[in-house]
Order: C-alpha cells, then structure tokens, then sequence
C-alpha cells in the first residue's frame, strides 16, 4: 500500500474543506482576467482524502533509514543528532511568521540572532566577516568564488584558474566553473595529502584561488596547510578553505589562522542542522578584512546597541545570490547549537568526533585496509580492495549488506583516488556501543558466503534497483496508465 | 556540552583501544603553528531551559504575521498550510535522513521526490521537473544558464523590468562573469509590451524571461509574448506563481519552454525569507541540462516497481567540473511539504485558493480606490496583488506606520527597488483575508488620509517609463 | 535495538543539561528540611543520552501499528483517523499553557469553547444538561450512576439493582459496583436484542438503572427502545446510554427522544480524538432536566452573553470526580471536529459509518458466518465457528494472520453471547479500496493451510507471546540483573 | 464533511453490493418514532482555514503561562517539559494506536508502558506500579477503596486537611455509598501533628492518607507518620509530588504501602487542569488489588522476550463486576510523556530540578517576608510552594490584581477552600523562574503594599484550627 503512488490512490470527488467559501463579492473570473490567460480546468493534480494522504505518507516515512532511527555513518555527510530543541525553537510563531519585507523594527530580535551568529561564525572561522546568505555549501562556495574574482576585478587583476585536490568533493569543481574560473587538479601525495611539487608546478600568476578541503576526504588533516597557503598567497592568490569538515576542528583549529582568506560552513552537517532528506542546507560564508567590501547584500549590521539593519549599500559587493535573506530557519538552528555548546562544548564536539573516529578506525583496520589510516580525524576511508581480490566481494556488496543489519552504509567510491572506498564517519554523538557494534557487524560480513552479501540487501523493503535501467530509459513522472506507453 | 554519549569511562576504553593516553594525543599530528590557543569568543553553554528561555525571548522581539494582519507579497505570501503539511514534516524519518544515495533504504523519500517531479508537471504543464532547487531567484539564474548552453551562439537575454528586482539582481550575479547581454526591458504600463518585445528580441536572443503574474501582480499576454519569442528562436522562461496556476493558464500551456517557481506558497513558513523551494520544469529536450537531482522509476531485483537517484552524470558529484550544475545539497524537506500541499489541495482546493485570493484582492483594490481614494497603479488585469499609488513617498511612509500601529501590514512600498515609483505601495492579498480585515484596513487609510487633512490627492499614475538599460557584462 | 530496555541502554554520566545551575544563593538542603526527610539519592533512574533517547523511542514507535499506518477494524473502539488539524489546534500555547486557577477573566476563550461544547452535546443527545468533567467513557458511567443514586437518595428511594444487557461491556457492570449497586445480568433474544421478557422479570421496585448501549456490541440498533425505556421508567427506574457505539446515529437518533435519561460520550471515538495507546480519553455525561441539579461540580456557565464562570455552588451536587475540570486538549479536539463537520457532516459520518459496515458485512458474510448480520449498524460480529469446526480455524488465528497481511485485528471473544466472535467496525474514514482488501484477505486467510494460519503472525515484530507465563509468574518491572532471580 | 474518502460512485457501488436503494434504507429498520426529524441544532460547518482561525481568536482570547509568569501550583505546576517529550508524543504510531490488544503489532506502546512501570517503582521505591489511572485526586480514589477491601473489616480513613482538597473531594464522592468513615484530621500548623494523629488512628483504621509535600507545600514528618499508621495495624497511602522525589525520600523508603501521584509535573502541559496522568505505586502484597492495566515480560514462540498486558483477570473486560475497577480506556499517551521526561532527565536532572525548585522557593519567601512584609503562614519546612498572609482577603484579592497587570500570576488566594485562611495565598516556585521575575514579583508586591498606604501588617497567622471535623458516610 505504501508504494502506490499518490496518483493512483486519487478518487475524484473524495476533497477536504481546507478553505471557505467567499466572503465577499464574486465576479465572474472572465471579467477580471483576459479569457485567454485563464485555464479552463486547474491542473489535474491528484484527489486524496487526508485519511489516506496521512496513511500514505506516514507509510512512506517509514521506509526510510534516517539519523532518529539509524546508525548513519556516511562519510563526509556528518549525520550526526538533530536535537529537537533546535527544530521546537527555530518554529516559534515569532520567527516562522515573519515575511522577509515586514518593517526591520518588527524583526530586531531576528536580526540579533543572526547578527550574533555572524560573530561567531567569524571567531571560530579566525575571519572577519560573514555573510549569511548562501542557501547550502556549494552556494557557499559559489559565492567566496565569486567574491574572489570581484575582488582580482576590482585589482585590475585577471587570473583564471581554481586550483583543486584530486581528493574534493565535486562541489569545488563545479563552483568553479559557475563562478568563470578553469579548474586545475592538484594530485595527491602517498600520505593523501598535497602533492607540494604538483602544487607548485600549477601555481602561476592565473592562479585565482585554491580551493582545499581540511580534514580532507581522506579524514587527513592537512599539516602543510601554511606552507600551501604561503606558496598560494606568493603567488597572489586566495585559500579558500571547504568547511564540510569543520565537525574535527571546532576550537582546535581555525581556518583563518591557518592562512586561509575564506571558506564556507554547512551549519547543516557541522551545527546539527537536520538534512531533510537532502535539504534545506545553508553555507554562511567568512571571509578575512581584504574580502569583507565584497560580500553579498544585504548585509547585517548592529547600527547601536542592540539595533541592527540591513546594508545594501555596498558598491564593492557581488550583488545578491539569493532572494531574501537567508535559510533563516536553518541558521536559527545553527545559532541554538551553539549556544547550547558554547566555547568548550565546540571543542568537546570535535574532540569526540575525532575520538570514535579513531576508535572506529582501530577496529575496522585490523581486518579491512584502511590505507592512509594511521590516525584520522572525524572519518576515515577503508578499501575493500583485498577483499575483493580474494573473496570477490565489493565496497558496494558491504554497504548493501550492512543495511541489512540495521545499518545505514557508509559513503562508497569517494573519494576517486582509492579504489573500493569506503568512506566511514560516525560522528560524536554515536555510542560506542553502538560503535562496537557496528565494527563487530562489518568483520562479520567479510567473512559471509560472497553470494548471500552479493545478493543484499535482503530484508529491506526493496533489494538492489536497476539502475541502469532508470538511466537509459528514464521515467521520471507517472503517467496515467492511457497514456503510458507500456502501461 | 551536550549530545555527547561517552562516558568518562568508555572514553578511557576507546582511547586504550587506539593506543594513545590522552583525546589530545589524537591531535599531537596538527602542526602546533596552526592550532588555536586559548577559547574561541562567544558566548557560553546554555541548559534547554536556559537556550528555550532566550530563544523565546528573541522571538517575542519579533512581531509576526500572527500578530499583525498580512497584505505583504512580493514573492513571499501568508498563505495556509493546512495542519497536515506540517505533520508530515515533522516526521523524522523524512527530515534527519539525507540524499538518498541508499535506495533500499530511502524509498519513502525517493517516492515522495518522484511524486513532487510529477506534482510540478501537472502544474506547470510541462515535461520534466528536477527535485528542486534553492529558490525562485537562483533556480530563474539556472534556468536562464540553461538556455545559454542550449542556445550556442545566442548571448541576449530579455528581462522584462516587472520581474521581481532580486531575481533580476541574482540573476546579474550569477551571469557577471559570463558573456552574455542582459536586455532589460521597460514595462511602463505594467506589463511587457509586445511591440516593445518584439523589437529586442532577435536572432541573438537565447531566451525571454516572462513572470506570469510579473511583479506587480499583472496578468500578462503570456501566448502573445510566446509567439514573439519563439518566432525569433528563442526560448521562453515563465516565472509563476504556483497558486495562481489554480485558474492562470500553464507554462506549458502556452508554450514555455521552462518554468521557474518560488514553491514558498506551497505549503512553506514565511520564516523571513528562508528556507523556500525553487521550482524548475522544461520540456524534455533540455533534460540533460537540467540542474539538480533527477528521480527516476526502476524496478528492483524482484522486479518490484521502486525509485532511484538517476541521470547522476550530469551532477557535480560525478561530472565535477563539466556538471550541469554545482548544487548538491538542495530543498529536500521543502520539496516534501509542496508534495503534501499539492496533495492535501488537490486540483478543486488549489482553484478554490487561487479563486479566493483573486476575488478577495479585487474587492480590496476596489474598496482602496472608492473609499480612500488610492488610484491604482497600472490598469492591467491583476491576480492576488496590485500596486497603488499614494501622495508621496512621505505620505506611504506615514500610512505604512499608522496600518502598523493598527495592526496591520498593509504593503511593500516599492520605492525600495524603483526610486521612481516611491510613492507606490505594493498589496497582497491572500485566502486569510477576510473581509472585516480588508473593510477594517480600508477604513484605516481613509481616516488617515483624512486626518492628515490630505490636498486632492494625484489621481495620475507617477509611474515614468524609465529608459531602457541595457546592462552587458564582460 | 528497539527492544533494549531503557534501564539497558543506561550510561552513567552521560545526562544532557536540562535546566542550568541555581541563579540565586543557593543554602545546604539540611538547613530547608529536615535531614530525616531528605533522600541521600536521587531515585535510581537509568541515564541515556538524547541522541540514544530519540532512536529508542522512534525505534520503538515503529513497532506499533495505528490508525495512522494501518487500517484498525478494532470493534467497539471506534478507530476513525484523527484529524491533524485537531492536534495542532488543542495545542495552541493559549489553550496549552493554562493552569487551572488562575483567574477565570483569564481564560474566557477556553469557557466560551467548553460551553458551546455543552450545548451541543446537549442538543446531539436530546437531553439538557452536560458535564464535561469524567476522563474516560467508563468515568462517565460511574459519574452518571452516581447521579442516579443521589437522585434517588433525594427522593428517599432506596433502589440497589442496575440491570445490564449480556452483551453489555464490562465497564457497565464494573461501574455499578463501584457506584455502590447490585448488577444484574439481562439477557439477549435470538435477535441479538434485549429480551423483553427476561427485562420485565427482573424490573421491580429496587431497579436503579437500565444500562443500555445501542447499537449495542453487536452493532444492532436496539429497535424496542422505546419500549424498554417505557417498562424502565414504569417502575420508576431510570435509563442509561453508554454512548459508545454513539457514531453510527449521530442526528439520527437521539437517546433523549427515545427515553434515555442520561448518556455518557466517547469523544476519543464519536469525536475523531486520538487513542493514545489506550487514552487519554474524556467521558462527558449528558442528562435530562430532572437529573441537572445532580451534576458534578464544577459545571460552566454563562453569566452574560459571552461571559463565562464556574458554578460551584450546588447543593444536590454529587460532588467532585476529578481534580480540576476535564481533559481539556481531548474536549477541544472534539469540538474542533464537530465544529469541522457541522449538522449535516455528523449526520453524514453516521451515514457513511454504517454503509461502510453494511458494506463489509456484505462482503463478509459470504464466507464468515454473521450470525446477527441482516442489517448492522457502524459494526458487525461474526464467527469463526464454522471454520473452527471444518479446519480448526480460530478466531484468535484469523485475528493473528491479519496482522501479517498488515491489517490491525477487529476485536475477538467479544461480546460474549457469540462464540468465535470477530468484531468488526471499519468507520467511516476508510476507503472503499482498504475494505475490499480485508475483504478480500479475510477470505483468503480462511483457505491458506491452517498450520500457516496456526502459527501466525510469521512478519511481526514478535511472534505469538506466551501469556500464560506472563501471568503465571509476573514480571511487571525490569530489575538489575544482579538482582534479578533468573538473570 | 469531511473525512469521508468515498465518492459518490463509490458509494453506489456499494449500496448496490449491499442490495438497498439508498444510504436510508441502511436505517429503514429504526422505528420511525425514535427517528430525529430535521436538524441538529449545532454550528455549521467550517473548513479548516475557517476552524483554524476559530480555534486561534479563541485562544487568544486566554492569557497563558507564556504570556504571565506563572507562581501557581495547588496541584499542577509550570515546570519545563523538555522538547524531546512533545516531539515523541507527536509520533502517532504512539498516539494514534489503542490499547495494546495484539502483542504482535504494539510491542511499542508495551515496551513503554513495561519501562513507565519501572520508572515509577524507581521513583517511589516501592514494588509495582501500575500502566497509569486518570489523574492524582481519582487514583487516591482507588488507593483507598484498595486498602478498604484489603483491611477487612476496617472502615475508618483518615485523611489530614492538609490534602488537596479537591482530591478530598473527589474521595467523598467516591465513597459516598461506600460503608466507610472519613475523619478529617485538622492540621491548624500547617503539617500533621503526630499526637492528634495517633489519637485517631485505631484498630478500625483502615488507612492514613499523607501528602507529602502537603497541599501547603509543608514538609511532613513521613517516617514517623508511617509509624504511626502501621502501629495500629493501618496502611499508609503517599500522595506525593513525583518533582520533589529528586530530594525528598521515596515513599516506599519510609513504609508508605501504595504511593499516588499526579503525574502532570513529569512532562505534561497544564491544558487548564488536563489530561494529566494517575500514578500508582504499591507493594506487592496489593498486586491483585491493583486497578488499571499492567504489563508484563514474557517471551515469544521464538523465544524472543517482549511484553504482554497481562493479569487482566483483574479487570473489567474479563471480570466485569467483580473487577477491582471499572478502569477501561487510561492515560497511556500521558504515561508516555512521563516516561520520555524521567529518561531525559535521568537521576542527576530530577534532581537538579528538585534543588531549583526548592532553593527559589526559599529565596522568593525571603524576600517576600523581608521586603514586602509578607509573614510565611507556616513554620513547617517545605518544598517548592507556600502560604503567606495578607492583611485582609480584600488586599489578596487587589495584590492579585495588581500582580495579574504587572505580568504575574502571584499565587492562588487560599479562602476559595479554607473559608479561614481567605487572607492567605500559595505560592509556587518551580526551576523555571529566575531570579529577576522573583525580584520584580516582590517589588511589585511591595510597591502596591505601600501605595496602599497599608498600615501594619498583621504578622500574625490568622489561622485558627479549624474544628474536626468528621463526616460518616453511610
């Protein structure tokens, strides 16, 4: 019942009373609307009874794994607990009925919140400024980017590329081409870390930005990082610094001190933002002093004590990335994480992070090869390599088996430059029990029949799709049975 | 500190278990010139009754819409959201999941992604819809990067100036760095011209961006501007307001070859602005250039019927640099509340919504002219929100504070983006209007415009069609 | 996971911080209360985090079927969808944040809602009077039986005896005995009706009440109640309706015209109010003018139009049933649903209610025997004791095999005057598709191997308890396992 | 209508199953004279945009606890619900099952009411507990009809004036008709005085009733109470604050041989007086005498462990007149909450809310004694609530109104039970009142006191023992 689509649960006729009936005078719609703008039917969107919409959907609801139900170690994801004292709060009428036009006197409080979150985001970034509009990391990134080039523009400079690990997330690359930049990749060294000869080579006076990653997706935290920002910034170029690994340096370590001139956060991974089943993120950006004229707007600012408005009067800034202000409920989370941590609770965070990481790591490297393993920071990245070799059993048949054990999969196949990765992060709000248990459940399933793990998952509510399949003739809506071609 | 389940004990085990004595040998690896010393400056631990108490007071330091009777729009809109939207968003399972990369175990949201891709083609009448994007303006910049990859050759893009001014600002971001040539175009009446239309664009033209209803609530003559647009060979963008599809013809209907929403009317808190939905529907030719992840049909190895991520190489995580787009994360759980929206309306609901806020916006344009003497802005036909002019710009500044002080927020001055129109007001009305507030609200501007012992107040338009600016970038 | 027992998944230390240290000057506890009286210990509560917190009970919620997962033909129980907008509503923070005394200026919305509550309650019973007070269907039999006594202890009547039909729930006669009378079984005809005969045997001048539920348990409209009430109030008795089954009849039938005095409500049933895994529930007792002064205090009353206050002042009361004035949020939520629905929308759910079980029924009788089944009302019987008798197919195996089909199972053994009874009230808010599926699967069940049907429920969370080892040897607590007997 | 998901096709269909003409027909065998004709006299019908703004305008028309600062108790106290507790009530996998009938399919609803049992026998010491009652006042209702039938012969129930005198009221009406003697003890010093205590209790004593704290907030001297009772043979009933357990001894630490509680502080809203929750802790030896469900452990055909309800033979649906209550539908959604609230606090933050609450009270009746002339009415020891002394129930009632429009909820004026003590109010301090609402409180208080141009307060309590008095009930 659960899989019918809501297309075919539809029964004409069966509609709810959501709004009344008009209050006022009616016209006839022809003579308020040219005839021709007007539709003769509305849209054929399907009819549910709320009985079984609430049925359908609560179904549905269940069919997934997610962080309130399941251990959920997906590397580079940082699926860690969503305290419901965030969501509860972030919802209060008196910010979840605010209209983003409504006079600024009437959202001081909004904007104190928002303001403070600024601040903070700048002290633990080691930065000074932020803006808070980017709607999720890689519009984050999207925007430092095009900061960086507002600010080689308003130098008079023309530099072109972005320069980027082969170990990023393909966010980076990405960002750079929306933002105009060429990307150029930077190998990685046999410590998973930057190649500095191969870094060197690609630096010249094109060289925009370097885009790095720190911890990197390896789990690595990059200890050339001022040398690379030294080799960067010799050249004239900026470090910009992808914060979707902050979860292991909360207060341990700041971007900025580390000779970057900007990065982005994604308060959904590293402030306990819920992912919402792949969104709403956001990805506030900080930026040092030299950047600060090239923020977006609006910018918010504390104009006296306790009195705050919106600067939109910045000749220098990129413009707008957005409409409105922000992901405001979002950032309110971040803001109530925070606050709820404070200084020494950030660095406990990070400092647990790190520690079931490593604890993790021990027990997973002693029957699965985690190559640059040595010691970790908030993940790491196994290969199943071996035990492909010798028992033909793949990154991707551990991951399916492990859901059949209650355990949601970790990242496979990233990042590219380990052949059968996986990438493990389990956070720090995990047990170690439940850790224990999850290391005990991934030796075992080493040692299974290779074709009972080929075959996994087999207690979930569908085993393996064809994807390739979905690829080459996709169906990307339903469509009534009458129209359809093959029914 | 919180959320933090080790004790004090496991912590020792853990660490013996790693074969380090201390948490901080686990970072001994970090060069000590990046470390930072000391505690970073903000603000200390908070209890939950402590954090409750000051969130509560941060948000009684609002006044909201709960508070104040709303006729604010301009992209955002105080609809309902039936109490069924919010439950179904509050389900865990849904909003502490992530991207479905697991499809065995991600059916619900998969399923619920596949049913929003087909929810926005029923509404737009068209091919294809992503699982959305960020918001109205960034997905218009996406669309519009579409059409100039689809187009080889064509860099002329026509945006009208009815179209809301952030979206035309994002778009101005997101396009500086390419070569392309912005062509605004002036709608001193309202609406888009067609004559004036017709002469702009041309055989460099990618595409034409139409918002429909525009932002100043007008209805335009959506076929009329098709057919100048596809006539030239470009393509055309329709900006919609999903609610107004409930008795507004379709994109596609009209022969739009994409269409771009904000969906914040669909179920979505108004939450100042954020997070909000970012609808993007097209014909299936431009499929592979479509940002963002695509849901497909499949069957599983029993040959059960399922869903899956699919078309990845197109996306960033695949393609890197060569991606249609760089979005990754997108508006998963708002997409959810639209699907929830769109169901729990169904089509006769989401009339009945469009109906009500059309009605309900004529009879208080109508009572604003009569009875305060507000003359209307343009004459075109409108949908939900309307332009009126007031005296001056001092006169919008008073009457906005009077309303406020009754409560009321009574319109957007639009002197905020078009300094020649400051002594507009730009009005929203909703189905939760009801026509006590709007009676009440009318009252309350006449009898300031009497107090204020107002001279014969300008009955012409102040609107002068502003020159043409024509804005090429690199 | 799920079933670890909290006390199980207890770490010590682990607690987050719910309120925040003393703000004013704190004093040893030994100089505020006598030592003697001071715990040296907090209770031994177990101490989970709230990441562990939130998986177990989402965990566990998952192992419950509810109107909302699942289709929940439970008999007598009434399990109709319960509406959101009901929830979201009784939990306004200007409903939910009212302490019971402060000043009653204070919370006039509240009494304008509960007492237009009275009143149509009043009007949907026929009678005059309501209180609002009992917190659950049985509560408001005891309230109304003690109404019964003080009304025959003002008359100086010394009557003793209650009789209840046999096919009566078991809250009736328990309520009798707790309200201090006799009970005294009447039984049912071939009919399924009250046997007039065996009524007018044991009616004399010790009868207090006729306790009646109709339709009764077998979902027949008690079509000689008029007469019944008649021969009742002929020896000066009085008639009570349990008004549980009050959803097939709402402005339909209304107990007043046919001579009840008194009725008690399920607003949890009738008024769409959630179950909440056996309650909250609320109990309003509805009478007729004679019995009004007989009412529990406090009963809500309008001092001028809009003005609300509470009557304490009367003298026949029986006093109070309660601390403070009812299950508020349970009342709300039913006036939000009767409010929702109006006049003809209650008249409609009875309608749609009773089609839906004349429909099942039709369906059902053709392969389960329905003894009592030309015509029901919201609920049919049937019995399972045919295919007992054929293929060793009980009741109890049919209800278990549902449950595999993902159905909740209708209510079995009960009423008791039927054996092998399955009782089966699908409401009116399921679909026509659902009931067909039942139908369909009921009807399947009956021909699949009855060792598989044995043995059922095979895709449950557990399968079939032992209860009689619950029973035999309690263990009603988890105990620390160096406690435990047995470990 | 609404909620009615069969169309009208639909609905032919199946008449025509069923064989009849119309829905009418269905009711053709209802005697035409007990038919009602026309009309329900009730509101029409509203759609829910319609009810939602209803239900809103009527709670706006209250003033809540988030509105007031609230120093009310009396029974129901404004402590911190955490947001855990609202969120997992909210599950309606939870919310929206029933009794748990069918073991297989509700091991959720059983798993949570085996661990609230635990829970309970945790917090009160004692051996078993019960799955919940109706609220604290109905279960001590139950408590003593248990002790009646338990103590054979023994009829006499003491109960100290010092109890909530709503749950002594309550007892009166549940024992009207039963053959037993309620003697109420006076308590003139505000706690019970053990030699008027030992006066009373004798070989027909069935049982004491003690609060614990007292409905004044006072301190009793439970142990020696407990010896009291049980010298002559009676049982004693604890009717204690769950909060106060986090400091306080548990009763089955002093003897007491059933505890009840009102559970409304462990997580449940105030709602104006309910649902609340019935707790009910014994010793074993009353087990079969136990009203409401119980669940128990056993283990399944696999031998997999999990819970059942189990003696039920107790109950009404099995043994009917003969059960030890009527008791059918409970509280469990309120059980719930109680269980989430206890497991997220945990031993240390019961505690840590006892500590608070009770240093706060202390602090605010420092104050209000030494800066607004306020006299304690009581020298007892106590928790987190007590009494103090006006001048006149004429100034209670104008510094009740003063407080009420200064933002307060002060306290709850004392003569509405206790016609003598009508110059005194109780006050309430739970964790949640910090101490600048506590200084502004007596500031305000003081203030009016001297605006008043009050003249010397009386510091003497004007109690004066009230006469016992003793009511026999058939």
């Amino acid at each position: 019942q659960a899989t019918q689509l809501l297309f075919e649960l539809s029964q004409p006729g069966c509609a709810e009373a959501i709004v009344p009936p008009c209050d006022v005078p009616s016209r006839p719609l022809a003579e308020l609307v040219p005839p021709e703008e007007l539709a003769e039917t509305p849209p054929p969107l399907p009819e549910v009874s709320e009985p079984a919409l609430i049925r359908h959907f609560i179904n549905l609801s269940q069919l997934n794994m997610s962080v309130d139900t399941h251990f959920y170690p997906l590397g580079s994801c940082t699926m860690k607990y969503n305290p419901k004292r965030n969501d509860r709060l972030a919802q209060l009428p008196g910010f979840a009925n605010l209209h983003p036009y409504q006079p600024l006197e009437t959202v001081q409080g909004l904007l104190g919140a928002l303001h403070a979150l600024q601040q903070i985001l700048a002290e633990i970034a080691g930065m000074e400024a932020v803006t808070l509009q980017p709607a999720a990391g890689a519009h984050g990134e999207l925007t430092a980017l095009l900061i960086a080039a507002a600010y080689f523009r308003h130098r008079g400079e023309h530099r072109t590329t972005v320069l980027i690990p082969d170990v990023a997330h393909g966010t980076n690359p990405a960002s750079a081409t929306m933002a105009g930049f060429r990307s150029v990749q930077v190998k990685s060294n046999t410590q998973g870390l930057v190649d500095l000869e191969d870094l060197r080579s690609k630096l010249n006076a094109q060289t925009a930005v370097f885009m790095i990653t720190n911890p990197n997706t390896l789990g690595l935290f990059e200890t050339q990082i001022r040398r690379i920002a030294d080799m960067v910034h010799a050249v004239g170029g900026l470090v910009y610094m992808d914060g979707a690994n902050m979860n292991a340096v909360m207060g341990i370590v700041r971007p900025g001190d580390c000779g970057a001139d900007m990065m982005h956060y994604n308060p959904h991974k590293t402030f306990s933002g819920p992912h919402g089943g792949g969104g709403p993120g956001a990805g506030p950006v900080a930026v040092k002093k030299h950047l600060a004229d090239f923020l977006p707007i609006p910018v918010i600012v504390e104009t006296a004590p306790g009195q705050y408005t919106l600067d939109e009067n910045r000749p220098l800034s990129i413009g707008r990335v957005r409409s409105f202000y922000g992901n405001i409920s979002v950032l309110l989370r971040a803001y109530a994480y925070i606050r709820t941590q404070g200084p020494e609770g950030l660095r406990r965070v990070s400092e647990r992070a790190v520690l079931n990481a490593n604890y993790l790591l021990a027990r997973v490297r002693s029957f699965l090869p985690v190559p640059y393993g040595h010691r970790c920071m908030h993940e790491f990245v196994a290969s199943a390599m071996k035990i492909r070799a010798s028992r033909n059993i793949s990154a991707m048949d551990i991951a399916k088996r492990l859901l059949d054990y209650g355990f949601h999969a970790p990242t496979v196949y990233f990042p590219l430059v380990l052949r059968e990765a996986l990438m493990i992060e389990p956070t720090e709000t995990e047990t170690k029990a439940t850790l224990d248990a999850f290391a005990d459940t991934l030796k075992a399933i080493l040692e299974e029949p290779p074709e009972l793990v080929h075959e996994a998952p087999h207690t979930t509510p569908i085993s393996r799709p064809d994807e390739v399949l979905a690829a080459r003739a996709p169906i990307l809506k339903w469509t009534p049975v009458s129209e359809s071609a093959s029914g | 500190m919180a959320y933090l389940p080790q004790t004090e004990q496991e912590v020792k085990a853990m660490l013996a278990a790693i074969g380090v004595q201390s948490i901080d040998e686990l970072f001994a690896h970090l060069p000590s010139d990046v470390r930072f010393q000391g505690q970073l400056k903000i603000p200390p631990a908070l209890s939950e009754l402590e954090l409750t108490q000051h969130m509560e007071d941060l948000a009684q330091r609002n006044v909201g819409t709960h508070q104040k009777v709303c006729f604010l729009g301009g992209g955002a809109y105080d609809h309902f959201i039936p109490a069924v939207v919010d439950f179904i968003a509050s389900r865990s399972e849904f909003y502490t999941s992530y991207t479905p990369y697991q499809p065995e175990v991600s059916q619900g949201n998969l399923q619920v992604f596949f049913e929003y891709q087909t929810l926005i083609t029923q509404l737009t009448g068209l091919d294809v819809s992503n699982a959305s994007l960020y918001d109205g303006a960034t997905t218009l910049a996406e669309a519009v990067l579409m059409c100039l990859s689809h187009q080889t050759g064509r860099k002329r893009v026509i945006v009208p100036q009815n179209v809301h001014p952030e979206y035309r600002a994002v778009l101005a971001t997101y396009l500086s760095h390419v070569s392309a040539e912005i062509i605004t175009l002036a709608t001193p009446r309202g609406i888009i011209d067609a004559d004036s239309l017709a002469r702009v664009v041309n055989d460099q033209t990618a595409c034409v961006i139409l918002q429909q209803p525009n932002f100043f609530g007008c209805v335009e003559a959506a076929r009329k501007i098709s057919e100048i647009t596809h006539a030239a060979g470009a393509l055309l963008i329709a900006v919609v307001d999903p609610i107004s599809l409930g008795v507004l013809r379709r994109p596609g209907d009209y022969g739009a070859d994409i269409a771009v929403a904000e969906g914040q009317s669909l179920g979505l808190p108004l939450a100042w602005g954020g997070p909000y939905l970012g609808i993007l529907a097209c014909r299936e030719a431009f499929l592979r250039r479509l940002p963002g992840r695509l849901v497909g049909q499949t069957v599983d190895r029993r040959g059960q019927r399922c869903w899956v991520l699919t078309l990845q190489t197109r996306e960033q995580h695949i393609r890197r640099e060569k991606a249609t787009s760089n979005i990754c994360t997108n508006q998963g759980l708002m997409a959810l509340r639209a699907t929830v929206y769109l169901a729990a309306l169904g089509p006769h609901g989401l009339r009945a919504v469009a109906e009500l806020c059309l009605q309900k916006a004529h009879y208080l344009r109508e009572r604003l002219q009569r009875e305060a003497g507000f003359q209307p802005l343009f004459n075109a036909a409108f949908f939900k929100e309307f332009a009126v002019a007031a005296e001056s710009p001092a006169e919008v500044k008073t009457l906005l504070e009077i309303a406020t002080d009754a409560g009321f927020f009574a319109g957007i001055p639009l002197g905020r983006w078009f300094p020649e129109l400051a002594n507009a007001l730009l009005i929203a009305v909703t189905e939760k209007r009801t026509q006590a507030e709007m009676d009440r609200l009318t009252a309350i501007l006449a009898s300031a415009r009497t107090r204020a012992d107002s001279r014969a107040i300008d009955r012409k338009s102040s609107m002068t069609p502003s020159s043409q600016r024509t804005v090429q970038v690199e």
